[in-house]
C-alpha cells in the first residue's frame, strides 16, 4: 500500500486531529523527507537545471539561494510535479518522498500535490470568498461541510489571520492586503495537511512588515512540516533555515547547478565554494 | 452585429493635444470632411430609426406582443412569431453552446500550435465568413432534405447553431484565455483535479466573457433572416413542437415588408420589437464585458 | 452548485446570467419534446406548391382542423412545379398548382378547387384605362417605354415581371407567345403579393398577378386597378362566366394512391362548405 | 495500482469529448462544402462550370430553346453592389473613426460611439425594410423604378458602415500613444499626424476591416433582395436594377427543381469560394502585421 494513494482516506477521516501546530505530538502524518538525485529540467531546448542531487530533511527548513535564473523554482516545481504544466518541459533524474518515487508515471499526482503543498511568489488567492478559497480543495477531497468550517477556522488561526478576517469570511479574498493574501494562501495549503511545503520567494512581493509576519509563520511551521523555501534575502535565509543549498547558473548554458549545500551556519560563516562566499558576502555587505 | 468591442479602456491619451493649425488648407478640409461625415451619418441613421418609430410605434402595445397574427400579419400581434423565434433560439443554443464551450476549452488549453488546433481555427475563420444564404442552402439540403427534418424549427435552429458557432467559440476562447495562468497553477498545487478546477474556478472566472459571447451569438441568431427562410419556413401559426415550421421575427419583417400590401406598419412595429431586444442584449453584453474586464484588473 | 450561488452571488453576475439562460433553454427544450410526444398521436397533412393557392388552402386547413382536431394541416409555398414534384416524391401529402398538369405530369391526379385568372395591374393613379394585347407585348419587349405613348404622364414604364419558375410567369409567356429572354423587365418579383405591393407603391408600374389576389387587395384599399384584357374586364365575375380569356384553374395534386386523410381533405376543399372562403379570397368556386 | 490507472483513464476520458466537439466544429465547414458540391454536382457535370459563366442569360427553366445558366451578370451585380458599398463605407467609416477618436468634443464622443454601436447591431432585414419603404420610393420619384443598384449600394453601405467605423477606431486606437505624443511634441498639425503617423501604422488593421466587411457585403442577402430590383442584367447606370448571386438564391430556392436547384447550389459554391479567398487575404494581412510588429 502506497501512502501517496492512501492519503485521501486518512485526511477525510474524522479521527484526525484538527491541526499539528496546536499539539505537535499529535501529528499522525509525520513530515516527510525528500531526496532528489541527478535531477535535470529542460524547457524545450533550454536546460534550466543540471544534475542536482540533494536532500531535504524531514521537519527542517531548507533554504535555496542563488541568483535569478539558476533553476531554484524549477527544482521546486519538480517536487510536486507542477513542472509538467509547462507543455515543453522534460525532467530527468529521480525524486523521492521518503521512499516513494515522485517521478514515476504511476504516481497519483493529485494525491502527491495534496501532500506537497506550494506557496507562490505572488499571492494567488482565487477570486472567491476567503472561506471558499480554503474550502474548495477540501470539497474535492469530499470533506463534509461542518468539518470544512472547523478546518477553515483552525488553519486561519494557525496563520494568525483568524482575528483579522473572522467577520468577513464571505468577502472576496481579493479585498485582503498582499500580506494577508499570502497568509491566506499558506492557510489554504495547510488545510490539506501536507507533509512538505514548498515556498517560492513567499515574501518578495510583500512589504517588510507583512514579510516579517510570514517569516514568523515559517518558523512556527518548522518541525511540523518539511519546508523548502526559495529566497533572495540572505538575512531571511539565515534567520529561518536549518540547511541551505546554493545554486549557480553554469557557464556552458546547461542551466543551474547546486554548488554547495550544508547547515545554515556553515554556509554563511565558512563557505567552501568561492562563489558562495562571494554571493553570501556580497549580499550581506 | 457588433462583433467587435472597441477600446473600453481609454489609453489615457490627451486628445486635446491634437489641434489644427489655423488657416492651413488641408487641416480645414479634412476637418470639414470628418465633421460632415459624422453629421450626415448621424442624421441618416436617426432619420431611419425615427421613420421606423413613426410608422411602427402606433402599433406597439401589450396586445401586439400577446395576440396571434391576423390577416397575413396586417392585423393582430406577433405572439406566435415570438414563440417560434424563442424556440428556434432554444434549439440553436442547445446545440451550439455545449459544442462551442467544449471546443473553446480545448482550443484555450492547447498552448502549442498543434496542426489540429490550427486546422480547427482556420476552418472556424472560414465558417465565420460564410454568407448566411449559403447556410440556408446547406441547412435546406442537409437538415431539411437529407436528414428529413423538413421545414421545421429544428432545421432552422440547427442551421443557426452552425452560424453562431464560430463567434461563440472565438469569444469563449478569449474569455477562458484571459483567466490568468496562476489560477491553473494554484489549483494544481492544491491537488485539485482538472475537472473540478475547470468547473469551480476557470469557467466561473471567465463567466462574464462567456456570457458576453453567448449574448453576441444570440444577437447574431436573432438578426438572421436568409438562413431561416429555407430551413424553418414562414408559417406564422403557433408551433406545437420543434418539428413544426415556425416564422422568426426577422422573417416576419421580411414577409410583411415584401409580400403583404399594407403590412408596413406592422413590419416596422416588429422591427422595433426586434431592435429593442437586440439593443437590450447589446447593453447587457457591454455590462458583462465591462464587469469582466474590471475583475480581470483585480487579478493582474 | 446551490452553495456556490448562495455565497457567490455578488461576485458572479455573469455565471448567474449564463445559468439562467441555459436553464431557460432546457425548459424550452423539454417543453418542446413533450409537445412533440403528444404530436405523434396526430395526423399531419403537408401541402406544398403554388403561392396563389397557398393562402386559400391555409384558411381551408384551419377550418378543417377545427372540424377534425386530430389533424394538423401545414401549408408551405414553393411554386406549382415544386408542388407537383413534392407530391410525387412523397415529401408532401398534397401538392398545389395554379395550372393544369403538364404532359410530363400525367402520372399524378389533379383536383380542381377553384378558378382564377391572371390580370394586368396598374397603380390606381395611372390614367391609362386599357391596353391591347399587342401593346402589352410591345411594352414587355421594351419597344414602348413611356406612358406618354398612351396619353399618360411623361414617365418611363416600370415593368414588373415574375421570377423564373412561377407558373404565373409560364402562363403569361404562353398567353402572349413570348420568350422569357425577350422580356425587358425593370423589376423582378416573387409572389403575387410582392407584385401587388410593388405596383401599389409605384405609380409608373405595370404588372400581372392573380386576379383573386389583386381584387382582394383592391377591396382592402390597396391603390391599384385591374386592366381589361381583350375588352373583357378582369373581374371574378368574368372569370366565373368563363368570358375572361386569361383564366386558369387552381388544383390540388396527389399521386394515384393518396392517403385517407388527403382524400378527406380534398373532398372537404371541393365541397360547398368552403365556398365562402373561396369567395373571400376572390377566387371563383367550382360550384 | 488500479486506482491510479483509473484516474489516468479519467483524465484521458475527460479530454476526449472536448476533442470530438472541436473536431465537429471544424468539420462543419467541410460538411457545408461537401453538401454544396454534392447538390451542385448535376449542374457542374451536365451544364459544366464554363457555361455558368459563358451563358449570356439566366433562364434555367426556359422550355423553348433550352435553358441557360449564365451567372456572369449576377456575379457582376454582386461585385458592383459590394464594391460600391465598400467604396462608400470605407472612407466615411474611417472619417467616423477619426471623429470618435480625435475630432468629437469630449461630451459627444462617448454617446456618439454608443449610437454607432447600436447601429452596428441592426439586422440587415431592418435596413432592407427601411430601404424598401423609404429609400426605393424616394429614388423612384426621380428615376424610376427606384429599386436599383444605387439603392443596393446605399443600403449595404449604411449597413456595414458602423462596423467599419468601429473597427477603424480600434485600429487607430491601437497605434501606440507614444508615437502621437512624439508627433505632438514635434509640432505636427492634426492632419499631418493623422496622415503620416496614424494611418500608416493603423493600415493593416484598416485593411483587415475592409476585407472582412467586403466579405459581409458580398454575402448579404435580405437587404439587397429587398431593394435591388433583381433583374438579371449588366447595369447600364446606377439607376438600373441588378440581381446579386445571393438574391438569386433567395428568390428561387423555394421552388427550384433539378438542374435549376443544382445551379443555385453552384452559385452558393461561387459565393463560398469568394469568401474563402477574402478570409485568406485577411489572414495574410494580419500575419504580415504580426510579423512586422514582432
Amino acid at each position: 500500500m502506497n501512502p501517496i494513494t492512501s492519503q485521501t482516506t486518512s485526511v477525510s477521516s474524522p479521527s484526525l486531529p484538527l491541526t499539528c501546530m496546536s499539539n505537535p505530538a499529535a501529528c499522525i502524518l509525520q513530515p516527510a523527507s525528500m531526496t532528489v538525485t541527478d535531477l535535470s529540467v529542460f524547457y524545450g531546448d533550454h536546460q534550466a537545471l543540471d544534475k542536482v542531487s540533494m536532500e531535504f530533511s524531514a521537519g527542517l527548513v531548507t533554504a535555496l539561494i542563488g541568483p535569478s535564473g539558476c533553476g531554484k523554482t524549477s527544482l521546486l516545481t519538480c517536487l510536486n510535479r507542477l513542472v509538467q504544466m509547462v507543455p515543453t518541459s522534460r525532467v530527468t533524474g529521480q525524486c523521492f518522498m521518503d521512499e516513494f518515487d515522485v517521478m514515476s508515471p504511476t504516481t497519483d499526482i493529485i494525491s502527491l500535490r495534496r501532500q506537497v503543498g506550494m506557496i507562490f511568489q505572488k499571492p494567488n488567492p482565487f477570486a472567491l470568498s476567503i472561506s471558499r478559497n480554503i474550502e474548495l480543495p477540501l470539497i474535492s477531497q469530499g470533506i463534509k461541510r461542518h468539518r470544512r468550517h472547523e478546518i477553515v477556522e483552525e488553519v486561519l488561526r494557525d496563520v494568525g489571520l483568524w482575528d483579522e478576517v473572522k467577520d468577513r469570511l464571505h468577502r472576496s479574498a481579493l479585498t485582503l492586503s498582499g500580506g494577508q493574501q499570502q497568509r491566506l494562501c499558506i492557510a489554504r495549503a495547510l488545510a490539506l495537511k501536507p507533509r512538505v511545503l514548498l515556498m517560492d520567494e513567499p515574501c518578495s512581493a510583500l512589504d517588510p512588515i507583512a514579510a516579517g509576519r510570514v517569516e514568523e509563520l515559517i518558523r512556527k511551521l518548522r518541525s511540523c512540516y518539511t519546508l523548502v523555501v526559495v529566497t533572495h534575502n540572505m538575512a531571511q535565509a539565515q534567520r529561518i533555515a536549518d540547511h541551505v543549498g546554493v545554486f549557480w547558473a553554469s557557464d556552458e548554458g546547461r542551466g543551474g547547478q547546486l554548488i554547495e549545500t550544508g547547515p545554515c551556519e556553515q554556509i554563511f560563516e565558512q563557505p567552501r565554494h568561492k562563489l558562495t562566499a562571494a554571493y553570501v558576502q556580497g549580499r550581506q555587505g | 452585429m457588433a462583433e467587435n468591442v472597441p477600446s473600453i479602456l481609454d489609453q489615457g491619451l490627451n486628445l486635446d493635444a491634437l489641434v489644427d493649425q489655423r488657416g492651413l488648407f488641408w487641416d480645414r478640409l479634412v476637418r470639414v470632411f470628418v465633421y460632415a461625415a459624422a453629421g450626415v451619418v448621424a442624421f441618416v441613421f436617426l432619420a431611419m430609426v425615427w421613420q421606423l418609430v413613426r410608422l411602427g410605434a402606433g402599433q406597439l402595445s401589450w396586445s401586439f406582443l400577446t395576440e396571434l397574427p391576423q390577416n397575413a400579419g396586417r392585423e393582430g400581434g406577433i405572439f406566435s412569431i415570438l414563440i417560434s423565434t424563442l424556440m428556434i433560439l432554444g434549439v440553436c443554443l442547445a446545440a451550439s453552446v455545449p459544442l462551442g464551450l467544449a471546443s473553446a476549452v480545448l482550443l484555450a488549453q492547447t498552448q502549442r500550435q498543434t496542426l489540429f488546433a490550427i486546422l480547427v481555427r482556420r476552418s472556424l475563420d472560414v465558417l465565420a465568413g460564410v454568407p448566411s444564404i449559403v447556410f440556408g442552402l446547406f441547412g435546406n439540403a442537409f437538415f431539411c432534405v437529407y436528414l428529413k427534418m423538413g421545414f421545421s424549427i429544428l432545421s432552422g435552429g440547427l442551421t443557426l447553431a452552425c452560424m453562431a458557432l464560430p463567434i461563440l467559440i472565438r469569444t469563449m476562447e478569449m474569455a477562458i484565455r484571459s483567466v490568468p495562468q496562476e489560477v491553473h497553477h494554484a489549483s494544481a498545487a492544491l491537488g485539485m483535479g482538472p475537472i473540478r478546477t475547470w468547473v469551480t474556478l476557470i469557467l466561473p472566472a471567465a463567466s462574464g466573457g462567456l456570457a458576453a459571447g453567448l449574448v453576441l451569438g444570440i444577437g447574431r441568431a436573432l438578426a438572421e433572416t436568409a438562413a431561416l427562410i429555407f430551413t424553418s419556413g414562414y408559417v406564422d401559426r403557433m408551433p406545437e413542437s420543434v418539428h413544426d415550421s415556425g416564422r422568426a421575427l426577422s422573417v416576419h419583417i421580411y414577409d410583411l415588408a415584401m409580400n403583404v400590401p399594407g403590412g408596413e406598419a406592422n413590419a416596422c412595429a416588429t422591427a422595433l420589437v426586434l431592435l429593442i431586444i437586440l439593443w437590450l442584449l447589446n447593453s447587457l453584453t457591454h455590462r458583462l464585458i465591462g464587469r469582466w474586464l474590471g475583475r480581470r484588473l483585480i487579478y493582474t | 452548485m446551490f452553495n456556490f450561488f448562495s455565497t457567490q452571488n455578488s461576485l458572479r453576475p455573469g455565471m448567474l446570467v449564463l445559468g439562467l439562460m441555459l436553464f431557460a433553454g432546457m425548459i424550452l427544450l423539454t417543453g418542446c419534446s413533450e409537445a412533440s410526444s403528444q404530436q405523434t398521436t396526430q395526423v399531419k397533412l403537408v401541402l406544398t406548391g403554388s403561392s396563389t393557392v397557398a393562402p386559400l388552402v391555409a384558411e381551408i386547413g384551419k377550418r378543417f382542423e377545427s372540424l377534425h382536431p386530430e389533424v394538423r394541416v401545414n401549408v408551405q409555398t414553393g411554386g406549382s412545379s415544386r408542388g407537383v414534384r413534392d407530391a410525387r416524391e412523397g415529401l408532401a401529402d398534397i401538392g398545389m398548382a395554379s395550372r393544369d398538369l403538364k404532359p410530363s405530369e400525367q402520372d399524378m391526379q389533379s383536383f380542381l378547387i377553384a378558378h382564377d385568372g391572371i390580370g394586368i395591374i396598374l397603380h390606381k393613379s395611372n390614367s391609362v384605362a386599357a391596353l391591347t394585347r399587342q401593346q402589352i407585348i410591345q411594352i414587355y419587349t421594351g419597344k414602348i417605354t413611356n406612358w406618354k405613348t398612351f396619353n399618360g404622364k411623361d414617365r418611363s414604364i416600370v415593368i414588373v415581371h415574375k421570377a423564373e419558375g412561377h407558373s404565373t410567369l409560364e402562363l403569361f409567356l404562353k398567353y402572349f407567345k413570348l420568350k422569357n429572354t425577350q422580356v425587358k423587365p425593370s423589376v423582378i418579383i416573387g409572389d403575387n403579393e410582392q407584385g401587388i405591393k410593388f405596383v401599389a407603391g409605384n405609380p409608373d408600374a405595370l404588372g400581372y398577378v392573380s386576379i383573386g389576389a389583386a381584387e382582394y387587395a383592391e377591396k382592402h384599399g390597396t391603390p391599384l386597378k385591374l386592366l381589361p384584357l381583350e375588352g373583357v374586364p378582369a373581374t371574378t365575375a368574368a372569370v366565373q362566366q368563363k368570358r375572361y380569356p386569361f383564366g386558369r384553374p387552381l388544383n390540388l395534386i396527389t399521386t394515384n394512391q393518396p392517403s385517407e386523410w388527403a382524400v378527406r381533405f380534398i373532398a372537404f376543399t371541393q365541397s360547398t362548405e368552403v365556398d365562402d372562403l373561396v369567395k373571400d379570397f376572390h377566387y371563383v368556386p367550382i360550384h | 495500482m488500479k486506482q491510479r490507472q483509473a484516474s489516468r483513464w479519467k483524465s484521458q476520458l475527460g479530454k476526449l469529448p472536448l476533442q470530438i466537439s472541436a473536431l465537429l466544429s471544424g468539420l462543419i465547414v467541410i460538411l457545408i462544402l461537401g453538401f454544396l458540391i454534392q447538390q451542385a454536382w448535376p449542374a457542374l457535370s451536365e451544364v459544366g462550370v464554363l457555361r455558368l459563366f459563358s451563358d449570356g442569360t439566366w433562364n434555367p427553366t426556359e422550355q423553348v430553346g433550352g435553358a441557360s445558366f449564365g451567372m456572369t451578370a449576377m456575379l457582376l451585380g454582386t461585385v458592383f453592389v459590394a464594391g460600391g458599398a465598400i467604396l462608400l463605407a470605407a472612407p466615411v467609416g474611417l472619417a467616423i473613426g477619426l471623429f470618435m477618436r480625435f475630432y468629437a468634443p469630449r461630451w459627444l464622443a462617448s454617446p456618439y460611439r454608443h449610437v454607432i454601436q447600436l447601429l452596428a447591431g441592426i439586422p440587415s432585414v431592418v435596413f432592407g425594410l427601411w430601404g424598401a419603404v423609404v429609400l426605393v420610393p424616394l429614388i423612384g420619384r426621380y428615376q424610376p423604378p427606384g429599386a436599383s443598384l444605387l439603392a443596393g449600394i446605399l443600403i449595404l453601405g449604411m449597413m456595414i458602415l458602423p462596423t467599419v467605423a468601429l473597427l477603424a477606431e480600434t485600429a487607430i486606437a491601437s497605434v501606440p500613444a507614444e508615437y502621437i505624443r512624439a508627433s505632438v511634441a514635434l509640432g505636427m498639425t492634426r492632419t499631418h499626424i493623422i496622415g503620416k503617423v496614424l494611418l500608416p501604422n493603423a493600415m493593416p488593421g484598416l485593411m483587415t476591416a475592409v476585407v472582412l466587411q467586403t466579405g459581409r457585403a458580398i454575402g448579404e442577402t435580405m437587404a439587397v433582395l429587398m431593394v435591388c430590383g433583381n433583374v438579371v442584367q449588366f447595369p447600364g447606370s446606377v439607376f438600373d436594377p441588378v440581381r446579386t448571386l445571393t438574391a438569386n438564391i433567395a428568390l428561387q430556392m423555394g421552388f427550384a427543381l433539378d438542374l435549376h436547384r443544382a445551379a443555385l447550389f453552384g452559385s452558393g459554391l461561387i459565393l463560398m469560394s469568394l469568401v474563402v479567398v477574402l478570409v485568406w487575404i485577411g489572414h495574410h494581412i494580419q500575419a504580415a502585421q504580426e510579423g512586422s510588429h514582432g
